[in-house]
């Protein structure tokens, strides 16, 4: 295992894929246990958030920029993804209540 | 769905959708809202911002001075009627005293015309002053209601100097007016004459080109000439739809025939052409009080009829008939002939009538008051309709509808 | 505005030079205001003057000898719209002179708190005895405080006549 | 000119130009005055004559429209006498507009009922009470002025009916 | 001093000490930035404005503090509870971290900061934007429509104006080529016989008058209230809140009244920087000013209606900020 | 120092993961996620990505999750009623993400980790730095996004248009004026 | 709240008597009124409000809009029967400390109108603290009706209106 030198400490790599495993995995358990479509949105954001997290941790790790910049352009992604899923939510919730993903099975509105 | 929130409002969920797709949202205006002028309650039906539907709920402010005037005798109704629209208690006093001066059948001096249409005049600027004034604030122009009720209190200070109050003056009567004005109301009269011109033009710096105050009152409230003409409306409402209606000149009283003025009128139909009028009948009244205080003429202030007026002090002390006539006027007052009259003045809001009917007893069977805001308040559905709630403010502002006229 | 009404009605779009303008002109004159004194009144200590016919808290008067004005006669609680006056008459009896008429006034009252300030008893007094005065300063906490009774309405005795009064009292 | 069957009687009152007309034909007169060029409503009311001494109203209640020619500038009255309980006159709000509110109040007031009004419910009062206070048998109501001792006390009541 | 801030100990009893200080100094500044307004928007109508608690009225916001400290503290029915007490928290939080980036030059060449980042202007970007949620929670946990009007219209104004912000600013950071607050603030220039820091308005004026408006809009200050505008949402999302939290409110508009115009200061104004006299009055002053300018404009305008609000964020502001951009970019171009 | 901060950030982090899967009311599911944001965030600085990490928090916390919220303050508090419609679904999930997460485990387990050299913190991460790889190397990627987020907005326009057939045929029923005096009069231009 | 509790708990002390100036004082020189602007009344007390007299001199000009930051309602103006329900409704909505004046003879007892419209006497269905006459009264009354509220105030200390 190889550790980061953060002002002055030391800090192993692995934590941090760690934590993003674990915000990972809570992520997938609300994706699939949760009925509300919102939450079920901020779910996969969580998710995002814990890939991101892995991004910029190798981006230190092998000091390549890259990592930084894939993190932002999945920020970007995150964000459009948002905005239409809310988008198509308001739309939704507009015509009926739907309290519970399975309502939202039919295509037609 | 009923909830009940603050400040008295409820909110109800219809459960109709609007053309937005959202629910019509039923929210409750007031009856205590910093801007509705007091107790003038709306049932708004909301979609989105905008307006879809609108109730003026009214009597918030229902005083019963109607009957209270039917309990009073005939000199001591000009106390109540001060009251009713109480940005301009003069013209409640001076319509009152045209409709009995009607059925007496009399005919007041000069003198007293003249100082009856400065009263008039000056109270039509404070009135158009806190019109300006709240209707800043209501736009958010808070330094306005400053400006503006800085020279309201200059005015109200010549109330004071002239009749003995600020607001209420009681100073017009029947047969004449309270007293004559003091040299130093007419000094106060004049340097006001002078300063106002100035004044109106710095309101005008801060509101006139202001293209923010443009954008939220040009194209806001339209309300088309044929519309306001088929809706009653009368005053500012109707000449800021291009009418050029104004008592003063098309059914003139108290002399104003005798003045050179000018009927202000607008074609915008709209917010800002009514606030263009009432900024450039405000000019003209400066005009009026100039042209009154410069042909002040001399003479006495009251007619001469001891059955209606009290004799003057000096006469007291010196004949026994004017002591009688005196208690006689104060215990039982005067009576007027039987019959009834209909007499209209236009105050700064319209058309301010007196209907009043006597049966021959010292105290009047019916006073009816004809108030200019009670009408004018009814277009207002029609013109706040499909506007957003901050221009309905602005509306609101505009009708300048005083609720206890409203209501009395 | 009041000399090219033609021209100020058309609504006209402005540019946005003009707009600019219209907002510099408006922070110019807030600002030219800002600079120049205020015009409030220090309430409460400075106070300015009222006028002669100003119409504040009722008085009753005394004629300089010390009698009281008022007769008694109950024009201004006939006159009153909001009846707010009490008066209760009694006859003047050589031992107790309290006015010169035949009459005087057991009790005056006023309900100030219903009173309107119209003046209409001042017009109506015949001897001048009930007038309004200058003060307006009258705010209580409670109701009963506003029932002004006759002692509280009355003008204080002229000078020389408590002189003389206070003097009797002492021996 | 209005057809005269319609008109009852004509008068001036202090001035002021006034027709009668019968109840039912308030409608039809009123039309045929706004054809007239009478097309402003100033103002609708109602007057309660009860206990009149005169005597020459033929009615309780006296309901009166002032309509205004805002091109000859006149003014006419007109004036329909009704009784019963309730009083009942065809509603004007078709011809003229403002008529709306003015006569929700009058039947706020007095309790007249406009035939065909699309909205007759109260307008000054609350919506639960009880009365209509521009009757003359209606009491002023109010209170007794307070003062420190218990005398006379104003009376605000109309002479009984 | 530079001494004892690299030893690992005495750089954090700075810090400690510094944050107290700046806690002190901030939330005093805060109260008579109150008071300043109030006096001067009473002397824009001509009228003394406090005067009586306390000499020329100073003490009238302890008064006032005291009398909401001790107000009794509503919460309404059926609501979350928990988010209504956070929401003023969030604000007056957000409102505080953004002055951990502010340098402020004392005397001489002394200068105060607490972190001093190299990214300082975002950091006050990233804090200022939490703002966003005290607003909308505010609003949503009140359980009044108009407190949810008011939050409603507050998020999406101040989501819109901070584009029109952060581009307004980005001529400056290119001319400086830096983000770091005290690079921007000592800006220097070598022009003819001038060597010397100047404001660096002289060189994006356009890029001020945006910040300028775009700040107004964010702080939610006349002429764009709409949030709290009292005469259509009674108060916006402050309608049901009261005493502390109603101060918490308070505290954070003014706050971040002072802050924009700190940073307005620090960004367009040369920061301390003024001929002779020393930074820490200068700073003052220039801050003051500012602040003026803001109470200034709040006495003069009357208020936008919320579409021509977002209509001049969108339309008018964003693309005059991003021309602003490009154009400086040509000429900063051209000239080097 | 650092090891602290890491720690407090990542059990604020795990916390608020924590909370957007089990409350019920969506508005605290957002609020935990803006937590687990703002936690990252901090760890973001600690790895040197100051960019990321005010990107983070303006982008993330400050605008997208300002919309969430806004919708749901928009849509009212919706909460969820029905349980899943498997049985037993929550334990299910629960076991196929621990599947999922030993799979990257043993995944994993074979991978040399390289040890980073001294990584100048002065320059790494900064805005200099983000900026020539975006500028440069990665120019065409960047375009890409901001093309895709061009494409994001449209769409959300499009859905949340409002329905121009319905408005335009004149208010719907319901929707006419109340009887009262503007509804006696012809409808005007306004 | 808590204060009057914790007051009471610890009884009559130097702390409580100390404290209770200082939040009298405070409470006393900031009292943010409600305007409950009716009638004639309001006009004079929007007056009070403006440059010519300038209430805020007291520091009571933040007149907010909602009634849960004010601490004084000041009715102004005719109460109708109508009327009545709602003024109390929002006088409840007030959070506790609160005052009440009222101004004017038409809210203090009814005035001139003496009839069926009017509730005669605001003071009827809210506890009033200060009542101002005249009809209107002039803004000065009302500064000095403010002045003789905030004396009382300063003596009430922790715990007002027992």
């Amino acid at each position: 295992m190889s550790t980061l030198n953060i002002g002055g400490s030391q800090l192993d790599a692995s934590w941090f894929l760690l934590l993003s495993a674990v915000l990972f995995g809570l992520g997938a358990i609300g994706v699939l246990v949760r009925r509300n479509p919102l939450v079920i949105l901020i779910s996969i954001e969580l998710m995002l958030n814990a890939a991101n997290l892995t991004l910029v941790a190798f981006a230190r790790q092998l000091e390549n920029i890259e990592g930084q910049l894939f993190a932002l352009m999945s920020m970007t992604v995150a964000a459009a993804e948002a905005v239409v899923g809310l988008a198509i939510l308001v739309d939704i919730f507009r015509v009926r209540d739907a309290e519970d993903i399975d309502d939202l099975s039919e295509l037609r509105g | 769905m009923t909830t009940e929130i603050g400040q008295g409002i409820t909110v109800t969920k219809t459960g109709e959708q609007g053309a937005f797709g959202g629910e019509l949202l039923t929210i409750n205006f007031g009856p205590h809202h910093p801007s509705t002028h007091g107790v003038l309650r709306l049932i708004v039906d909301l979609d989105g911002e905008q307006v879809r539907r609108l109730k003026p709920v009214i009597g918030y402010l229902h005083t019963g001075i109607e009957k209270q005037a039917e309990a009073l005798r005939w000199q001591q109704v000009v106390v109540v009627t001060d009251r009713h629209d109480y940005l301009s208690p003069p013209f409640n006093n001076l319509s009152y005293a045209l409709a009995v001066e009607k059925l007496l059948g009399v005919e007041v001096p000069p003198r007293a015309n003249a100082l009856r249409v400065i009263m008039c005049e000056l109270t039509r600027i404070s009135s158009h002053l806190v019109w300006l004034g709240t209707s800043g604030i209501e736009l958010g122009a808070s330094t306005m209601l400053m400006y503006c009720f800085r020279e309201r209190d200059t005015i109200l200070d010549m109330n004071e100097e002239i009749s003995g109050f600020r607001m209420h003056t009681s100073y017009i009567r029947p047969g004449g007016v309270m007293a004559d004005a003091t040299p130093r109301f007419l000094e106060l009269l004049d340097r006001f004459c002078n300063q106002m011109p100035g004044n109106i033009d710095e309101y005008e710096a801060l509101l006139t080109m202001n293209p923010i105050f443009r954008s939220r009152t040009i194209g806001i409230g339209r309300l088309p000439a044929e519309d306001a003409k088929v809706l009653g409306a009368t005053g500012p409402m109707l000449r800021g739809s291009g009418v050029p209606w104004d008592l003063r000149k098309s059914m003139p009283y108290s002399g104003y025939e005798s003045y050179d003025f000018e009927v202000a009128t607008s074609d915008l139909c709209d917010c800002y052409g009514r606030y263009l009028v009432r900024i450039k009948e405000m000019r003209e009244s400066v005009k009026i009080l100039r042209q009154a205080l410069d042909g002040l003429p001399d003479g006495p202030v009251n007619i001469d009829d001891r059955k209606v007026l009290p004799p003057p002090r000096e006469e007291l002390e010196t004949s026994m008939e004017a002591v009688i006539h005196h208690f006689k006027l104060f215990t039982e007052g005067y009576t007027v002939p039987a019959g009834d009259a209909y007499a209209a003045v236009e105050s700064g809001r319209g058309e301010n009538g007196c209907y009043v009917v006597s049966d021959g007893t010292h105290k009047p069977r019916r006073v009816k008051f004809r108030s200019a805001s009670f009408v004018n308040l009814q277009p207002l559905e029609r013109m706040a309709m499909n506007h957003m709630v901050a221009d309905m403010v602005a509306i609101i502002g505009t009708a300048d509808a005083v609720l206890g006229d409203v209501d009395r | 505005m009041a000399d090219d009404k033609k021209d100020e009605d058309k609504p006209r779009q402005p540019s946005v030079a003009q707009d600019v303008g219209a907002l510099l002109t408006g922070l110019k004159t807030t600002l030219s205001e800002t600079f120049r004194p205020v015009v409030t009144t220090m309430y409460p200590e400075d106070k300015t003057p009222r006028s002669e016919r100003y119409r504040g808290r009722h008085y009753l008067r005394r004629y300089e000898n010390g009698l009281e004005r008022c007769i008694g006669c109950e024009l201004c609680a006939a006159a009153c719209p909001v009846g707010c006056i009490l008066v209760i008459a009694a006859e003047n009896t050589d031992e107790n002179r309290v006015s010169p008429g035949e009459r005087y006034a057991k009790t005056y009252e006023i309900n100030m708190l219903r009173c309107i300030f119209c003046g209409y008893c001042e017009e109506a007094c015949p001897v001048q005895a009930i007038v309004l005065g200058p003060e307006y300063e009258l705010s209580d906490t409670s109701r009963e405080k506003f029932i002004y009774t006759k002692e509280k309405l009355l003008e204080p005795l002229p000078p020389d006549v408590q002189a003389r009064l206070d003097s009797k009292d002492k021996t | 000119m209005i057809s005269d069957n319609l008109i009852l009687e004509r008068g001036v009152s202090a001035g002021d130009a006034w027709i009668a007309v019968a109840p039912e034909n308030v409608h039809m007169a009123l039309g045929a005055l706004k054809e007239e060029g009478y097309r402003l409503l100033v103002f609708l009311t109602c007057v309660d004559h009860l206990a009149d001494s005169s005597g020459q109203f033929p009615a309780r209640f006296e309901v009166v429209y002032e309509l205004r020619n805002m091109e000859t500038r006149e003014l006419i009255r007109v004036r329909a006498f009704i009784d019963g309980d309730p009083p009942r006159i065809d509603s004007v709000h078709d011809l003229f507009p403002p008529a709306n509110w003015d006569e929700r109040e009058t039947f706020d007031m007095f309790g007249v009922v406009f035939a065909g009004h699309p909205d007759l419910t109260r307008i000054l009062m609350p919506d639960d009470w009880v009365g209509h206070p521009l009757r003359r048998d209606f009491p002023v109501g109010g209170e007794v002025v307070e003062f420190s001792e218990e005398h006379e006390t104003w009376q605000t009541a109309p002479e009984k009916a | 001093m530079t001494q004892i801030y690299n030893d690992p100990i005495g750089h954090w009893v700075v810090v400690v000490v510094a944050m107290a200080l700046l806690l002190f100094v901030v939330l005093t500044a805060t109260a008579y930035t109150v008071w300043f307004e109030r006096v001067a928007l009473g002397r824009i109508q001509r009228r003394p404005g406090p005067n009586r608690v306390g000499p020329y009225g100073l003490l009238q916001l302890a008064a006032d503090g005291v009398k909401l400290a001790f107000k009794e503290s509503f919460i309404p029915e059926k609501t979350d509870r928990i988010i209504y007490v956070l929401a003023p928290t969030i604000g007056v939080a957000a409102a505080f971290l953004a002055w951990t980036v502010i340098p402020i030059g004392l005397w001489g060449d002394l200068q105060y900061w607490i972190a001093d980042v190299n990214v300082g202007i975002l950091i006050i970007f990233a804090v200022s934007s939490l703002n966003v949620y005290a607003i909308v929670l505010g609003g949503y946990a009140s359980n009044n429509k108009y407190s949810l009007l008011g939050g409603l219209r507050s998020a999406a104004q101040l989501v819109s104006y901070e584009m029109a912000l952060g581009l307004a600013l980005v001529p400056t950071f290119m001319i400086v080529g830096s983000l770091r607050l005290r690079d921007i603030a000592g800006f220097t220039v070598s022009w003819g016989p001038y060597h010397g820091p100047i404001p660096l308005i002289l060189l994006t004026p356009l890029g001020f008058i945006i910040y300028l408006i775009s700040a107004t809009a964010e702080t939610n200050r006349t002429p764009f209230d709409l949030p709290e505008a009292e005469q259509e949402l009674i108060g916006g999302f402050l309608t049901e809140y009261s005493g502390l939290k109603f101060t918490m409110y308070y505290l954070a508009e003014y706050l971040n009244v002072i802050t924009v115009s700190t940073l307005a200061v620090l960004l367009f104004f040369g920061g301390w920087y003024l001929w002779i006299v020393p930074p820490v009055i200068a700073f003052l002053l220039k801050v003051v000013l500012v602040v003026f300018l803001y109470i200034w404009l709040r006495g003069t305008f009357p208020r936008l209606r919320y579409d021509m609000l977002m209509r001049l964020g969108w339309k008018f502001l964003l693309p005059l900020a991003i021309a602003n951009v490009v154009v400086t970019a040509i000429i900063l171009v051209a000239v080097t | 120092m650092a090891i602290a901060v890491f720690f407090i950030a990542a059990a604020v982090a795990i916390l608020g993961g924590v909370g957007v899967v089990s409350f019920h009311q969506p508005i605290r599911s957002v609020l935990s996620l803006v937590l687990v944001m703002l936690a990252l965030s901090v760890i973001f600085l600690l790895l040197g990505a100051q960019f990321v990490f005010a990107v983070q928090i303006i982008v993330y916390a400050g605008a997208v999750m300002v919309l969430f919220l806004f919708v749901i303050a928009l849509l009212g508090p919706a909460r969820e009623l029905g349980r899943g419609r498997l049985r037993y679904q929550g334990w299910a999930s629960a076991v196929f993400v621990l599947v999922l997460l030993g799979l990257m485990w043993t995944m994993l387990q074979g991978v040399q980790y390289r040890q980073p050299d001294k990584t100048d913190l002065n320059f790494f991460g900064t805005v200099q730095s983000i900026a020539v790889g975006l500028f440069t190397t990665y120019l065409y990627p960047f375009e890409l996004t901001s093309i895709l987020l061009l494409v994001a907005a449209i769409g959300a326009i499009y859905l949340s248009r409002k329905r121009i057939d319905e408005s335009e045929g004149g208010p719907a029923e319901g929707l006419r004026p109340s009887a009262g005096v503007g509804g006696n009069l012809p409808p005007h231009q306004t | 709240m808590g204060v009057e509790a914790l007051a009471e708990s610890l009884g009559q002390n130097i702390l409580t008597t100390t404290l209770g100036k200082l939040i009298g004082w405070g409470r006393g020189n900031s009292v943010w009124p409600l305007q409950f602007g009716l009638a004639c009344c309001a006009i004079e007390m929007i007056h009070t409000a403006t440059a010519s007299v300038d209430i805020a001199r007291f520091g009571s000009e933040a007149m907010r809009a909602s009634p849960r930051q004010a601490d004084m309602m000041i009715v102004s103006g005719r109460v109708s029967q109508k009327m009545a329900p709602i003024l109390r409704t929002i006088y409840d909505q007030m959070p506790e400390p609160k005052w009440v004046i009222s101004m004017g003879a038409c809210a203090s007892t009814g005035g001139v109108f003496n009839n069926y419209a009017l509730l005669q006497g605001v003071d009827k269905i809210v506890p009033v603290d200060v009542y101002v006459p005249g009809c209107p009264p002039r803004p000065e009354d009302l500064l000095n009706a403010l002045m003789i509220l905030q004396e009382r105030i300063k003596a009430q200390g922790i715990t007002p209106r027992q």
